[in-house]
C-alpha cells in the first residue's frame, strides 16, 4: 500500500524466528496500517556483526543472550535487554521414527547416525550442556552450523536422529517427529529483545516491542512451539 | 576427438545433470505457480537480475582492463597482481561480505568518509552490487587474460602498421578476436554474480526488495519449507538458462 | 634528406643484424639474402615491431627512433606500411573491411573508407572478393588482399615482405605491374624484401643484399647484379662467380686458371672473380681439344630443368657454378648427378671483377 | 594497449584489493599463532587441500573430455547440453547439495541402492569431493571449451596428415596448445573447490577432520569469534595465494 | 592399379570442384592454375580434411573414400602427407620435435624418431634450427622445417601445396632437387601445387591444370607445356598462344593471320591456335616491310624486366602476348605502357595447334 506517511519499521531477528515474526509483522501491520514492518532473519552472530559495524534498525531479537551481550557491550541498544522467549532442544526423527529412537540416551548407541549443530552456535551449545548434565557422549555423523541444517539432515532421511529446537521441529510439520527428552530443560535457551540505539522510528520500535512482548506475541510465538518467560 | 573420451564427458554430463534434474522431480508442479508468483519471489527475481546485470556491467568495464594489463604489460609485480586479483575467488563468500563491511562501514576507513558525505553503502541495493562485484570480477579478469595470451597480440601489431593507435586497435581488432572468451567470461560472471549468496548477505542484508536477491530469498525459503527453496531455485536456473542460451550463442558460438 | 635513413643495430641470441640504409622517396630499395638472413627482422625494426638495441631511424626528416637520445616512436604513428609474409588479415573482418581498416583508421568517414577499399581491391584485381572473410579465401587471394590493405593504409613508408610469393602467373606480373606503377606514383620510400630477382630489377631502383645480418653489397640494382661480389649475389643474379687471384688476362683459382675480359683495371695477385652467364657454360664429358676456351673439371651436383633449358650444377673446389644446356644435350651426354663433367665457357663470355678483401669466396 | 585502460584496471583492483588489505589488518598478529596453529584450523587446512586437490583432478579428468565433446562434434541438442553444464554455476549451492543430497542420500535413488552395497556417501570425504566436484566443474568446462573453439582445429588436421590418430593429437597437439586455457582453468576450478560451502555442508554435513573444510572451520568459528573465522581465511588466502603463485607461472605464462 | 585414383566432387556455395585424377606410384602429378582455382580444395579433400559431396578415391589398391558406399577412412589412417600452403608448424614443439612427430605417430621410438628427425632436417638444409621453435624461425626456415616435417612422415602418398615458395635462390634449387630425388626413390605418388612452372618441369610426370574448380588440361608435363590448349597454360609455360581459325598455313585470328609451322594436320576453319615462345618474338614501332613475318599489332600493357630480358606485355583484341627483349632494346625503342606497337615473329617459330571446341580463347 502506498498510504502518505507511510513509516518503515526494520526488525532484525534470528533466523528461528522467521515463521512466527512473518506472522507477528501481519499482525502488527493490521494494527498500523500506516506501519510497513521489514524483517531481516539471519544468524544471530551476523546480524549482532553487522549492528556493531553500524547496520541502522529499530529492533533486535537474538537467539542467545551471548549474541545480545556482545551489541550490548558495542553501546548499541537503548534500555536494556528483556527476553523475549525460550526455546528447548528435542530430538527430531523422520516421520515413523524408523531408527526406534525414545530418549536422549538412544542417541549414543552404535549404528545411529544423529546430526547436531555446531558447539560454536545456540543449538550446539545447549547440546553440549546436555550432554554434560547427562552423562551420555555423543558422535554425531556431522555438527552443523545451524539448526536448520540439522533438521534438513533429518526431514531428508538422511539422519536417524538430530538435535534441534522444539520450534524447528515443529516447523518441520510432516516431515519430522519430536521426540522430547527430559534433559533438554538442563540448557534452555533465551531470545533476548531489545531497541537498537540508531533506531530511525524508536518510537514504533518500542510499540513493536511491546507487541511481541504482550499477549499477541505470547500467542503467536507459543503456537510455533517456543515457551514464554 | 579420441572416442575414448566420450565416456568421462558422459560421466562429467552425469555429475552435473543427474542431481540437478532428481532436484526438479521433487518438485510439486500443482504448488509451483503459487511459490514462484508470491511477490517474494518476484522482488527477489527483479533484484536479482538487475543487480547480476549491473554487476557484470561494471565486472565487464573494470575487469576487461585490467586483463589487460595482466596480459599486455610487463610491470613488476604482475605476478602479484594476479594472483591477488584471484583472492575472491577463495576467499569464502561471507568473509568477503566482511572485508566489505569493514571497509565501508560505518568504521571503516573509506566507509567512515562516505558516512560524512552522508552515503551508506551497506545494506543498499548498490551494497548487493559491489559484493556480486567483489566476487565475480576474478572469472571475467582469468578468464579473459588466458584468451589474451594466446591471441591477439600479432594482430594488433598488425593494426599497428596500419596506423590504428593503441585504443583503435583494441576496439577493432582485440576486442573481436576476444569475443568467444569474453562470452564465457560474462557468462561466468553473470552466473557467480547471480548466485552470489555469502558475501551479499553479510555486507547487504536481506530485506526483501532491496538486498534479497533469489539466493538469499531460497535460503531464507529454506529455513522453513524446502519445497518452496527448490522452486525458486527452479526459477533462478531457468532465469540463468534464457540468459545463457539466449545471449551466448552470437557472442561465444559465433565462429570468429 | 627525406626519405628513409636507418642505421640499427638488433641483436637475438646467435644473430645480430647489423644495417645501414637510405632510401629516396620514390625509391624502391629491395632487400635479398638467404632464408634467415634477417631481411624480415630488419622491416620489423623499422615498422617500430622490435627494438633494436642500438639505432637511428629517420623519416621524412623526422627521427621516429634514436636509441642515445631515447627517442621511440610507436608504430601506429611512424606512418609505415608493413606487408608481412604471412597475409594476417583480421579474422573477423571482411576482405573489404579488412582493406578499409587502415583509411578507417586515418580517419576517413566509413563511406568513403569503403569506397576507397573497393578501389584497392579491384586494382589487386580482388574485387570480386570483397565480402568474404579470411578463412573462405585460398592463400594466393589473401595475399592479394592484404596487399591491397598494406596499399589502402597510404603510408609514409611502405615495407613490403616477399609480396608476390603466393600469386600465380597471372596475378605475380599484373601485381609486379601496380606495385611498380604505385610505388612510383606515390613518391614513398619503399623497402622490398625478396627471394626473386626478377622483382629486384623490375621493382627496384637499389639493392641490399643481406647474409647473416649483414649488409654484404648494396647499390644500384644493376650494378649489383652485373658486378656481384658475393657468391649469393651472382646466384642470385643468375651468374656464375669464381674467385680467385688477378692475372694478366684473368685469374688464377687454384691450379685452374679462367681468362677474360678484364671489366676493370687489375693488379695481378689482387683478389678478383670471373663473372659469367650460365648460358655461356658448355659441358662436355672431356676436356675440349686445340681451342681457346676455359675448361673447368666439376662434379655435377645437379640437374634443373628451367622451362624450355636444364641448368646444371656443377661444383669445383667447393665453388657452385652453373651451366644451362638444353634437354635433349641433357640426354645425349646422359649427365647423372655426382659425375665429373667439364664446364666449357668462351673467354669472351668471361669478365674479370676486383673483389674487395676476402668477401666473397666459395 | 591505451593508456586511458589503466584507470579502470586500477579501479578493478582497488575493488578487489582494498577490502582484502582491510580484513587482514583487523587480524591481532600476536594471537595469529594460536588461532592458526589450532588442530581445529590444521584438521580444516589438510581436508580442504586434499578435497581441493582431488576434486579439482575429477574436475579435470571428466571436464576436458565433455569440453572436447562440446567444442569438437556436432551432436544434436548440443545447445542444450551446454547450458545444462552452467547449472551448478547459477544454482545456490546449498541447493546443489540438497540434489546430491536427494540423489545419494540412503532415500534418493542411486543412494539407495548404494546403502543396500552398504556404501553411503554422506557425512564423509567422498561427499566433500563430490560437492566440490558438483559446483567447480563448469569451471573447467566452459574455460576450456571457448579456448577450444578459438584454437587447435588446425593443428589437430595438420597432426592427422602426419599419420596420428585422434588420441595422439589430442595428448600431443591439442593438449599443449591448450597449456594456457588450461592453467587458467585450473585454478578457477581449484579455488571454487577450495571455497566451496554451502553444498558442502549440505551434502557432507561438517565434521572435523572428515568433512569441515576451510571454509566450512571459518563459517563455524564466524559464529562465536569473527577474529578466528579471518584469521583463519587468512590462511585459506595463503593457501590459495601458494597454490597459485607456484602452480600457475608454468602453465600460464609459460610462452607457448 | 597402385597409386592414387580420384574422383571427386567438392561444392561450395559459388565454388565447386570436379576433378579426376591418377598417379602412379613414382609418379608426380603436378596442379597448376590461378588463385582460387581450388589446387588447395583438392589437396584437403584428397588428405580427407574435407569430405567430398560425391567422390571415391582409391590409393594403394584400397578405397580411402566412396561416398556411394559410405566409405570414408579419417585423414590419419590414409597415410597422406600433406604440405599446406602455410607451415603450422606446432608452436609448441621444436623444430626436430615437429619432424620427429609423424615417426612418432608411426610407432617409431622416440630416440630412432629423434635420429630420422635429424636426418631429415639436415636434408632441408635445417640441421642447425632442430633445437629452436617455429616462433624463432623465419619465414623461408620454417617451410624447410615442414617439408622436412612431411616427407619425415613417410606417407603414402604426398600432397605438397607450394612447397618452395617462401625459399631463397639456394635453398630452392637445393629443395627441388631433394624433392626430385625423394619422390622418385620412395616411388609414392605425389601431388604438388605449383605456381611456378619450373616445378613442374624439374619434378613433373605430369600436370594437371585447374581452372575454377575444373580440369581444362591434363598429360604428360612436357606435352601440355608444349601444347597448351588454354590462355592460362601457355602463359604459364611462357608461350603466347593465340586462338583463330585454321588456315591453309596458319590461322585467322579476326582480320589477322597468322602463319606458322603446321604441327598436326589442321582442317580448314577448325578452332586452332598459332603458339611461339616470347624470345622469338622482336618489337617494333613500325611494321616491317617487305619480309615474311608475322606483324601483330599491340597495345602495350606492362613491361618486367626478366633477369637478362625486359618482358614486354601487349594486348591484342583482349587476348595477351608476351616478347623477351633486351633492355637495350627497350631503351631504343623508348617503350611505354599504354602505346600502340608492332609484335614481330617468324613463321618458322610459330606453331599451329588445332584446339578442342571452344574451350580455349582470348
Ligand atoms: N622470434 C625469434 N626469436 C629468435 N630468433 C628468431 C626469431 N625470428 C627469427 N629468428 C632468427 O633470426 C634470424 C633472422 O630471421 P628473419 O625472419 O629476419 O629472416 P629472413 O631473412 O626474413 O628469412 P626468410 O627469407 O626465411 O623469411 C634467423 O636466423 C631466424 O631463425
Ligand atoms: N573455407 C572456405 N570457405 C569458402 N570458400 C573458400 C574457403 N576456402 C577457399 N575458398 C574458395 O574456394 C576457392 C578455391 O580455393 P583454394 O584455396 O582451393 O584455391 P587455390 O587454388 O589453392 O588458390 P591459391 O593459389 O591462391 O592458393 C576459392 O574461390 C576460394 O576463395
Ligand atoms: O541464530 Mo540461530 O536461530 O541458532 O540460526
Ligand atoms: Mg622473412
Ligand atoms: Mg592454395
Amino acid at each position: 500500500g502506498s498510504q502518505p506517511q507511510q513509516r518503515t519499521l526494520t526488525v532484525l531477528a534470528a533466523a528461528s524466528l522467521t515463521e512466527s515474526f512473518d506472522e507477528l509483522g501481519k499482525r502488527f501491520t493490521a494494527e498500523h496500517p500506516d506501519v510497513h514492518v521489514q524483517f531481516d532473519y539471519q544468524g544471530s552472530s551476523t546480524l549482532a556483526e553487522q549492528i556493531k559495524q553500524g547496520r541502522r534498525a529499530d529492533v533486535f531479537v537474538s537467539a542467545d543472550p551471548k549474541n545480545m551481550d556482545k551489541v550490548v557491550t558495542a553501546g548499541g541498544v537503548t534500555g536494556k535487554p528483556e527476553t523475549l522467549a525460550t526455546n528447548v532442544l528435542t530430538i527430531a526423527v523422520p516421520p515413523g521414527n524408523p531408527a526406534g529412537i525414545k530418549s536422549f540416551r538412544d542417541l549414543a548407541a552404535p549404528g545411529r547416525t544423529v546430526v547436531v549443530c555446531a558447539p560454536q552456535v545456540p543449538c550446539g551449545s545447549a547440546t553440549r550442556e546436555v550432554e554434560k548434565s547427562s552423562g551420555v557422549q555423543l558422535h554425531p555423523a556431522s555438527e552443523e552450523n545451524d539448526v536448520k541444517s540439522v533438521l534438513r539432515k533429518v526431514t531428508a532421511g538422511e539422519a536417524d536422529a538430530g538435535l534441534v529446537y522444539v520450534t524447528d521441529a515443529k516447523s518441520a510439520g510432516q516431515k519430522a517427529q519430536a521426540v522430547d527428552f527430559p534433559e533438554a530443560q538442563q540448557a534452555v535457551n533465551a531470545y533476548p529483545i531489545a531497541t537498537l540505539k540508531d533506531a530511525p522510528e524508536p518510537q514504533l520500535a518500542a510499540e513493536f516491542e511491546a507487541f511481541v512482548r504482550g499477549p499477541a506475541g505470547r500467542e503467536v510465538l507459543s503456537q510455533h512451539g517456543f515457551g514464554t518467560p | 576427438m579420441p572416442r575414448v573420451l566420450w565416456a568421462p564427458a558422459a560421466l562429467a554430463l552425469a555429475v552435473v545433470v543427474l542431481p540437478v534434474s532428481g532436484l526438479f522431480t521433487r518438485v510439486d508442479p500443482a504448488r509451483l505457480p503459487t511459490l514462484l508468483l508470491s511477490p517474494a519471489a518476484l522482488d527477489a527475481l527483479r533484484l536479482s537480475v538487475y543487480t547480476g546485470l549491473v554487476s557484470t556491467a561494471l565486472c565487464l568495464v573494470l575487469g576487461v582492463p585490467l586483463a589487460l594489463v595482466l596480459a599486455r604489460t610487463r610491470v613488476r609485480g604482475l605476478r602479484v597482481i594476479r594472483a591477488v586479483v584471484l583472492l575472491p575467488l577463495v576467499l569464502p563468500p561471507v568473509v568477503g561480505g566482511l572485508a566489505l563491511l569493514y571497509l565501508l562501514g560505518r568504521t571503516g576507513p573509506v566507509g567512515g568518509l562516505l558516512d560524512v558525505a552522508g552515503i551508506r553503502v551497506p545494506y543498499t541495493t548498490a551494497a548487493v552490487v559491489l559484493s556480486q562485484t567483489f566476487v565475480a570480477m576474478p572469472f571475467l579478469v582469468v578468464g579473459l587474460e588466458g584468451a589474451l595470451r594466446t591471441a591477439g597480440g600479432r594482430y594488433e601489431q598488425v593494426a599497428a602498421t596500419l596506423g590504428a593507435g593503441p585504443w583503435l586497435a583494441f576496439r577493432r581488432v582485440t576486442v573481436p578476436l576476444l569475443l568467444p572468451a569474453l562470452g564465457s567470461s560474462l557468462v561466468l560472471t553473470f552466473a557467480r554474480a547471480l548466485g552470489e549468496f555469502g558475501a551479499t548477505i553479510t555486507f547487504a542484508g536481506s530485506l526483501q526488495g532491496t538486498t534479497r536477491t533469489l539466493p538469499l530469498a531460497i535460503y531464507t525459503a529454506a529455513e522453513s519449507d524446502v519445497d518452496a527453496a527448490v522452486a525458486m531455485s527452479l526459477l533462478l536456473v531457468v532465469v540463468a538458462l534464457v540468459v545463457i542460451v539466449v545471449a551466448r550463442p552470437r557472442a561465444v558460438e559465433g565462429q570468429l | 634528406m627525406s626519405g628513409l635513413r636507418a642505421e640499427v643495430e638488433f641483436r637475438r641470441p646467435e644473430f645480430t643484424l647489423r644495417a645501414e640504409l637510405a632510401v629516396a622517396p620514390g625509391e624502391v630499395l629491395a632487400v635479398l639474402g638467404p632464408n634467415g638472413a634477417g631481411k624480415s627482422t630488419l622491416l620489423s625494426v623499422l615498422a617500430g615491431l622490435l627494438a633494436p638495441e642500438r639505432g637511428r631511424i629517420e623519416l621524412d626528416d623526422g627521427v621516429v627512433l634514436d636509441t642515445d637520445r631515447g627517442v621511440g616512436v610507436p608504430t601506429h604513428r611512424r606512418g609505415v606500411g608493413l606487408l608481412a609474409q604471412s597475409a594476417m588479415l583480421f579474422p573477423n573482418l571482411t576482405a573489404r573491411e579488412n582493406v578499409a581498416f587502415g583509411p578507417r583508421a586515418a580517419g576517413v568517414r566509413r563511406a568513403a573508407a569503403r569506397a576507397a577499399a573497393d578501389r584497392w581491391l579491384s586494382e589487386v584485381d580482388a574485387a570480386g572478393l570483397a565480402d568474404r572473410r579470411p578463412g573462405q579465401l585460398s592463400g594466393g587471394q589473401a595475399q592479394r588482399v592484404a596487399l591491397a590493405r598494406a596499399l589502402a593504409a597510404e603510408p609514409r613508408l611502405l615495407l613490403l615482405d616477399e609480396p608476390l610469393a603466393a600469386l600465380d602467373v597471372d596475378a605475380a606480373p599484373a601485381m609486379r605491374g601496380l606495385l611498380h606503377k604505385v610505388l612510383r606514383q606515390q613518391g614513398k620510400p619503399t623497402v622490398l624484401v625478396t627471394h626473386d630477382v626478377l622483382d629486384a630489377v623490375v621493382l627496384a631502383d637499389r639493392l641490399v643484399v643481406l647474409l647473416d645480418g649483414s649488409v654484404v653489397e648494396q647499390g644500384p640494382t644493376r650494378d649489383v647484379l652485373a658486378r656481384p661480389r658475393e657468391a649469393f649475389t651472382a646466384r642470385v643474379a643468375g651468374l656464375n662467380l669464381l674467385p680467385g687471384t688477378a692475372r694478366e688476362d684473368g685469374i688464377a683459382f687454384g691450379d685452374i686458371v679462367v681468362s677474360g675480359r678484364v671489366a676493370e683495371p687489375v693488379d695481378g695477385a689482387e683478389p678478383a672473380a670471373a663473372v659469367f652467364a650460365p648460358t655461356a657454360v658448355a659441358v662436355h664429358r672431356e676436356p675440349p681439344r686445340g681451342s681457346p676456351r676455359n675448361a673447368i673439371p666439376v662434379r655435377l651436383a645437379a640437374l634443373e630443368p628451367r622451362g624450355d633449358v636444364v641448368r646444371v650444377r656443377g661444383v669445383v673446389r667447393g665453388c657452385s657454378l652453373a651451366a644451362d644446356v638444353t634437354p635433349a644435350a641433357v640426354a645425349d651426354l646422359g649427365l647423372v648427378p655426382d659425375e665429373e663433367v667439364w664446364f666449357v665457357v668462351k673467354a669472351a663470355e668471361v669478365a674479370i671483377h676486383p673483389v674487395s678483401g676476402g668477401s666473397s669466396g666459395a
